[in-house]
């Protein structure tokens, strides 16, 4: 049952959603027993996420310390190894991206779960809320999000309790969602980013499809900020109209101001100049963006300093995602 | 008559006297056809054949009198076919390299998916352009109906209209009527039309 | 009007040059001979070099090939009685039948593939746990052996009824509505379904098992349409050598004939095309390795590239272009170059079919490839002399006056 | 039946025209009434459709996972039913079969209000759809060009060529068969038929350059035909979703077409001919044909469905098996069996003659066809975007009030358009029929002796 949310203060929009349950107990208790009965109240149960099961897919990924220090893969990267061709497979020739390359480096190990990433990224990016019954209806806004998913029964103590990590849009190198788009709205940018362009969007949704991670997402209706939420949308950012798709850009008005910034004082961008809004809020430190152009850069470092870790999402589809992962550790010794 | 034997000294679309329009009227293709050989016999080549359906009879007759070889449609659809691929091309190519913009790793020029818009406008540029050659050769859309034409002909007679001179009706009647033609009028020209 | 001559022979039903009895078939008896001869000299050598691998990959080649020949052959022939088809009489059930003599020995040969099992098919050697419920030696013989008897039993039984007189009377009759004989009627559509799954089968076992990483739902339909095509293109040779023999005149030789086998070889081309383009298309947008790497070794990497590129190029680019108009078609130099290209085409997408998943690196095309090669060539043309003889004397059978385009 | 009396085995070229004037005539009480019934739910659809347009997508049952669920599937469904159209008067044609004659006016027409309709549920679908003008290449000031490599661009090409080249083919078709309405008809239909006849007189040069512009306008739409569907299929088979990415998409949705298109024939031709009093033109025979053409295609699709799932297997390949685990048994999968049933069992039938000569079983198998080609598209798209590449983002598609009714204004909007034209234009094609006329009546005489009525 998740514990300490809910709000009591910030505003009349804000003021008694949700419930922080540590309110219901004692001062200083670790622990207490409680009774449940049914009360005849309906109330629908809602959460973003559909299966709870990973399915053995790559998606979040665990090693335990032993396969760490003997410089073993896991299981699940040795099968997706070997089912990979041995001759070339390259369809198409590398595309070069001379100045920068953004990526980013997300430690799952340093993951809590907390979700001030996604906060954050409501706040800077001007995500519409949509409210729990469109929740349920599948219409989330949010362009990053907490996937937490439960072990399968074999794993048993074999893996973590819960495998969670921040899942947001990968901006591959191979994006299966750019070349399907008509009207060229999700583009490479020649920083090696995806971007979505709000303005030359019809909303033929056919790149939300395509997108193996399902990072995108759409406006089923036009956004709306009551007096005065309105006075706190970020000026940076555009707001989308209805029938639009979008996601994350790695905080791209960032990096342009970031950008302008290094030119009007003709020098060169320097790493951590740049950072996003939810590397920012992150309290772990778990998500370290960066030029991955620049190899003394932190997130370049801190995939060669963790190279037995990484993964990407989804390998086998050769998307060339630009996010990689570290994987969550565990020790074998250790009972669920 | 006498014309009908010697068919080699027929006189057609000579001297000054009123042109005439012998509009024979035929009951089924087999006879037609029978009466554009007849006529090609008489050496009697102004003549223009009407018939509701396409028949392979009176197509072949017709193909057998007249050196017209196959229809030039074909070229225009040729052509529009070729103008389309180029088209195509020209769009495709053009574009990518115009706006050079990345989209999912492929090659700025990926040829497999611009080969599908090179079929398209194939098949629309040629097909349009070939219809247009249809309705430029038959002089389509027709205001002035042809001379001889009746309203029959597009039912379930077939008509045989040979456009001569007066003085020499007679014997193209002559012609036609032992070729089979139930009925057999005239009709007088004003002025001369043109024969396409 | 002069009385018309059935449209399928044009114009130009002339008298014949010469009477089937006055064809000599020994030269033609003695090359299959000689042929086979040195494919078996050639094979006994390889194997007591201990080249068994490229012995048995390249037997591997042409099994496919000539049995492809052989069977498209056949179910072209239930393809005609299915359309009703009657445009040169009885005389092109002949020319598609010709080769299905090939098919009892194509069975006995197939078993040279389980002989030579442990160098061509990689998953003998690494065996892969999670295919082996449908890649293990026992159940891919026992079902790929059932399947092909099952259908050169189905064919040659379709064949012998195709050969009897109530067929040919048939044939030879002209109304649309007039079904063929009750048999036939009910093992044509058998032998077509039939020849579409095991073929499917042959294809997913005997090409695609080489990568067993790679698949494509649409690779077993586009393979058994190109074994199809490849019997087209062996009647429009066989129609081009009757020109030659007989002239313009019997039915197996008109211009007319030519017309139609080159409609036939051109509307088939542009299918072969369009299946593979659609596969090509597919693998090349979806950009999963496991389906890209067989295309990418094959048409960007040495040593595979001419051969792969010059498949499409002679199996569609040729027969496209040249056979676009009708003249082309009626012509028997050209459509017999069209022809022959074709065939090399086809034994080259069989070639790099199966090849480069074996030797990746290398190509193996010296004396072992092209004695086994002509052996089998020798096999083929023995087993097809038979069935030519057929044509020759259905190409003179007299014409039905009802063979004609419309029934009055 | 009246039909039975007249049967004259060497009719006159005047009773071809007889007979389609009689369909041609003044439509009574029930016609009107279904016409209206139609346009009824055609009104419903627009004002569903205008509002879904003022609020937003968000008023139908779309989600995140399943964007594309009953408006693709339905676009998919009218696009499929329109290539049965060209099949029958296009490739039968360059094959020279016969029975092509009698229903390939009926089937052409089919085809250009199927695509009429199909091409409206890109738009409807579309998120803004006041600018699809977006995916037209034009030089524009907003320095906008629509990317090739994008199979809806090519859909958009490939609609509309098609669209273009049927309306072409159907009206080049129409030209005599205008001519001899015009001299038919009086009052305004008169001045309708002139214009559509563009003054055709049937000379022997209309005809030769009618016949090639005809045989070349088929060769042209034979490949188009295959094309169109294979476009459509890459719409789904370009992706990397697993259920969608599958290199038999392309042959197999236009085996798929042409089986639910031959079908929709069927249903519509059984009525018509029926009420219409066509029997003497529209024989047993043409639907004994079409029968075939609905068998040979079920065939074709039942090894798709087969060579799909043993493909699956063979590979073993992890995401397919969990979408396909879950098309055939997951929480829709009765969808799956249902589609099976009706589209690969169902069509057995058509092996006996008996069935294929019947045409109560043929109208009833044709309906249960396209309720399984429809739920075909359905479970491949809906049901493939529900079990993606990402299990936390899994989510079935229920359908909303918006999407049933538009989905109904559709057939509607079809309808009303085909009942329209059948009953103002020639629905058989008179000049065509004359030719093989009185061998079409003793042929089907003597070959379907067991069944006389027909």
């Amino acid at each position: 049952m998740p514990i300490g949310q809910g709000h009591s203060a910030y505003g009349r929009y804000a003021r008694n959603r949700g419930v922080n349950l540590w309110s219901f107990l004692p001062e200083g208790a670790r622990s207490v027993a409680v009774q449940a009965r049914t009360t005849d109240k309906r109330r629908m149960l809602v959460t973003p996420l559909g299966n709870s099961d990973m399915m053995g897919r790559s998606i979040i990924e665990a090693m335990s310390l032993e396969e760490l220090a003997s410089g073993r893969q896991p299981e699940i990267a040795r099968e997706l190894a070997e089912e990979m061709p041995k001759g070339p497979y390259e369809m198409y020739d590398p595309i070069s991206y001379p100045g920068h390359k953004w990526g980013m480096t997300i430690d799952v190990n340093a993951c809590t779960g907390c979700s001030a990433c996604v906060a954050a990224c409501y706040a800077e990016n001007n995500l519409a809320i949509v409210g729990r019954e469109r929740v349920h209806e599948g219409h989330i806004m949010s362009w990053l999000r907490i996937e937490s998913f439960v072990p399968s029964p074999n794993e048993d103590g074999r893996a973590p309790n819960l495998y969670i990590a921040p899942i947001l849009c990968q901006h591959c190198d191979h994006a299966p969602c750019e070349p399907v788009c008509p009207v060229f709205a999700s583009v490479h940018t020649r920083e090696g980013l995806n971007a979505q362009i709000y303005n030359r969007c019809i909303g033929t949704r056919f790149c939300e499809n395509n997108c193996p991670y399902k990072v995108r997402r759409f406006n089923w209706f036009a956004p709306e900020w009551p007096e005065p939420m309105n006075l706190q949308l970020n000026p940076d950012v555009t707001v989308r109209g209805a029938g639009v798709m979008e996601k994350c850009t790695f905080c791209i008005q960032r990096i342009t101001a970031a950008e302008i910034d290094a030119r009007t004082e003709e020098r060169e961008l320097k790493d951590g100049e740049v950072i996003t809004a939810c590397a920012q809020a992150c309290p772990t430190r778990a998500i370290t963006f960066g030029d991955l152009n620049d190899q003394s850069s932190a997130m370049v470092k801190r995939r060669v300093d963790n190279r037995g870790r990484i993964y990407t999402m989804l390998p086998e589809l050769n998307a060339l995602p630009q996010i990689t992962y570290l994987r969550s550790l565990y020790r074998t010794t250790e009972k669920s | 008559m006498a014309a009908a034997s010697r068919p080699h000294e027929l006189p057609v679309s000579e001297g000054s006297m009123s042109e005439v329009a012998v509009i024979s009227t035929f009951d089924s293709d087999e006879e037609c056809a029978q009466g554009i050989l007849a006529l090609h016999d008489a050496r009697i080549h102004e003549f223009r054949a009407f018939y509701p359906f396409p028949s392979e009879k009176i197509m072949e007759a017709v193909d057998h009198v007249r050196a017209w070889g196959r229809s030039p449609v074909r070229y225009w659809q040729l052509f529009g076919g070729i103008t389309g691929v180029l088209t195509a091309i020209a769009i495709t190519f053009g574009t990518s390299w115009e706006w050079n913009l990345i989209a999912g790793g492929r090659p700025i020029i990926s040829v497999p998916p611009y080969i599908i818009i090179m079929f398209e406008l194939l098949i629309l540029i040629g097909g349009l352009s070939g219809l247009t050659g249809f309705f430029v050769h038959n002089r389509m859309p027709v205001f002035d109906p042809l001379p001889g034409y009746r309203s029959r002909f597009s039912e379930d007679k077939f008509g045989l209209v040979v456009q001569c001179d007066e003085g020499a009706a007679g014997s193209v009647e002559s012609v036609l009527r032992s070729a089979g033609a139930e009925d057999i009028t005239r009709e007088i020209l004003e002025a001369a039309t043109d024969h396409h | 009007m002069t009385p018309r001559q059935p449209a399928s022979l044009g114009a130009a039903a002339v008298r014949p040059l010469r009477q089937p009895m006055q064809v000599n078939w020994a030269p033609l008896n003695r090359l299959g001979v000689v042929l086979f001869a040195i494919g078996l000299i050639g094979f006994v050598v390889a194997l007591i070099a201990g080249r068994s691998q490229r012995v048995w990959e390249i037997w591997l080649v042409n099994f496919l090939f000539f049995n492809g020949i052989a069977q498209g052959g056949v179910v072209c022939s239930a393809a005609f009685y299915l359309t009703q088809a009657r445009w040169a009489g009885s005389t092109h059930y002949r020319m598609a039948e010709a080769f299905s003599l090939y098919l009892a020995i194509g069975f006995v040969l197939f078993w040279g593939i389980f002989v030579g099992r442990g160098s061509i098919f990689p998953w003998i050697l690494h065996p892969s746990l999670k295919q082996q419920l449908w890649l293990n030696v026992p159940f891919l013989f026992a079902r790929d052996g059932i399947a092909l008897l099952v259908i050169t039993v189905a064919s040659l039984w379709l064949v012998s009824l195709s050969r009897r007189p109530e067929a040919r009377a048939w044939a030879s009759r002209f109304s649309e509505i007039d079904m063929p004989p009750v048999a036939i009627r009910r093992l044509a559509p058998v032998v077509a379904i039939l020849y579409c799954a095991i073929y499917s089968l042959l294809a997913f076992d005997l090409i695609m098992s080489l990568s067993p990483k790679w698949h494509s739902t649409l690779f077993g339909w586009w393979y058994f349409a190109t074994d199809f095509w490849s019997a087209t293109v062996a009647m429009g040779l066989i129609a081009v050598g009757f020109r030659r023999v007989f002239g313009p005149g019997t039915s197996a030789s008109a211009p007319g004939v030519l017309h139609d086998i080159g409609k036939m070889i051109f509307a088939f081309s542009i299918f072969w095309i369009y299946t593979g383009f659609a596969q090509y298309l597919v693998i090349w947008y979806g950009d999963l390795p496991t389906e890209t790497f067989f295309i990418v070794q094959r048409f960007w990497h040495h040593p595979w590239t001419l051969l792969s590129w010059s498949t499409p190029i002679l199996i569609w680019v040729i027969p496209f272009l040249v056979l676009l108009g009708a003249r082309p078609k009626r012509t028997p130099g050209i459509l017999g170059t069209v022809s022959l290209l074709g065939l090399i085409g086809v034994w080259f997408l069989n070639f790099i079919l199966v090849v480069p998943s074996l030797s990746r690196d290398r190509l193996p095309l010296g004396w072992i490839e092209l004695t086994i090669t002509a052996g089998f060539l020798g096999i083929f043309l023995l087993c097809a002399i038979p069935g030519l003889k057929r044509v020759a004397a259905a190409a003179f059978e007299p014409v039905s006056p009802e063979l004609q385009p419309r029934m009055e | 039946m009246a039909a039975a009396v007249e049967t004259n085995l060497h009719p006159r070229y005047i009773d071809v025209d007889r007979q389609v004037q009689r369909a041609m005539a003044p439509g009574g009480l029930t016609y009107w009434m279904w016409v209206l019934f139609c346009a009824f739910l055609t009104a419903l659809g627009i004002g569903f459709w205008t509002n879904q347009v003022y609020k937003g997508l968000g008023v139908t049952g779309l989600t995140e996972p399943t964007m594309w669920a009953p408006y693709i599937t339905n676009f998919v469904f009218w696009v499929g039913i329109a290539h049965s159209g060209t099949l029958i008067s296009a490739i039968l044609f360059l094959f020279r079969v016969r029975w092509r004659t009698a229903i390939y006016r009926c089937a052409e027409t089919m085809t250009v209000f199927a695509v009429v309709t199909a091409g409206l549920f890109p738009l409807i679908h579309l998120g803004r759809l006041w600018f699809f003008y977006f995916v037209v290449p034009y030089p524009n000031e907003r320095y906008l060009q629509p990317d090739f490599r994008s199979p809806l661009v090519w859909d958009f090409f490939a609609i509309g060529t098609y669209l273009t080249i049927s309306t072409v083919f159907l009206l080049t078709g129409l030209i005599p068969d205008c001519a001899n309405a015009r001299e038919l008809a009086t009052g305004w239909r008169k001045t309708l038929y002139s214009i559509f006849s563009f003054g055709w007189q049937g000379t022997d040069r209309q005809w030769r350059n009618f016949q090639m512009v005809y045989l070349l306008l088929a060769g042209f739409a034979t490949p188009l035909v295959l094309s169109v569907h294979s476009v459509v299929s890459w719409d789904f088979a370009m992706t990397q979703l697993p259920g969608w990415h599958s290199t038999i998409f392309a042959p197999y949705f236009v085996a798929g077409a042409i089986f639910s298109g031959c079908a929709l024939v069927l249903t519509l031709i059984i009525p018509i001919r029926k009420f219409w009093r066509l029997k003497e033109m529209v024989t047993i025979w043409h639907l004994d044909n079409l029968a075939k053409i609905v068998l040979l295609t079920s065939l074709i699709i039942s090894y798709s469905y087969c060579v799909e799932s043993f493909m699956v297997w063979y590979s073993q390949d992890p995401l397919e098996m969990t979408t396909f685990h879950q098309r055939y048994f997951g929480p829709q999968g009765y969808f799956f069996w249902i589609m099976v049933t009706c589209n690969c069992v169902i069509p057995l039938l058509l092996f006996s003659p008996r069935v294929r000569t019947n045409t109560v079983w043929l109208f009833v198998i044709s309906i249960f066809v396209n309720i399984g080609m429809w739920l075909e598209r359905f479970v491949i798209i809906a049901g493939s975007l529900a079990t993606n590449t990402m299990p936390s983002q899994w989510r079935f598609y229920t359908p909303h009030v918006t999407e049933v009714v538009i989905t109904i204004g559709s057939f509607g909007w079809f309808l009303m358009n085909f009942s329209l034209f059948a009953k103002f234009m020639p629905i058989v094609s008179m000049t065509e029929m004359k030719e093989g006329i009185s061998w079409l009546r003793q042929a089907v005489r003597t070959s379907y002796p067991y069944r006389k009525a027909a």
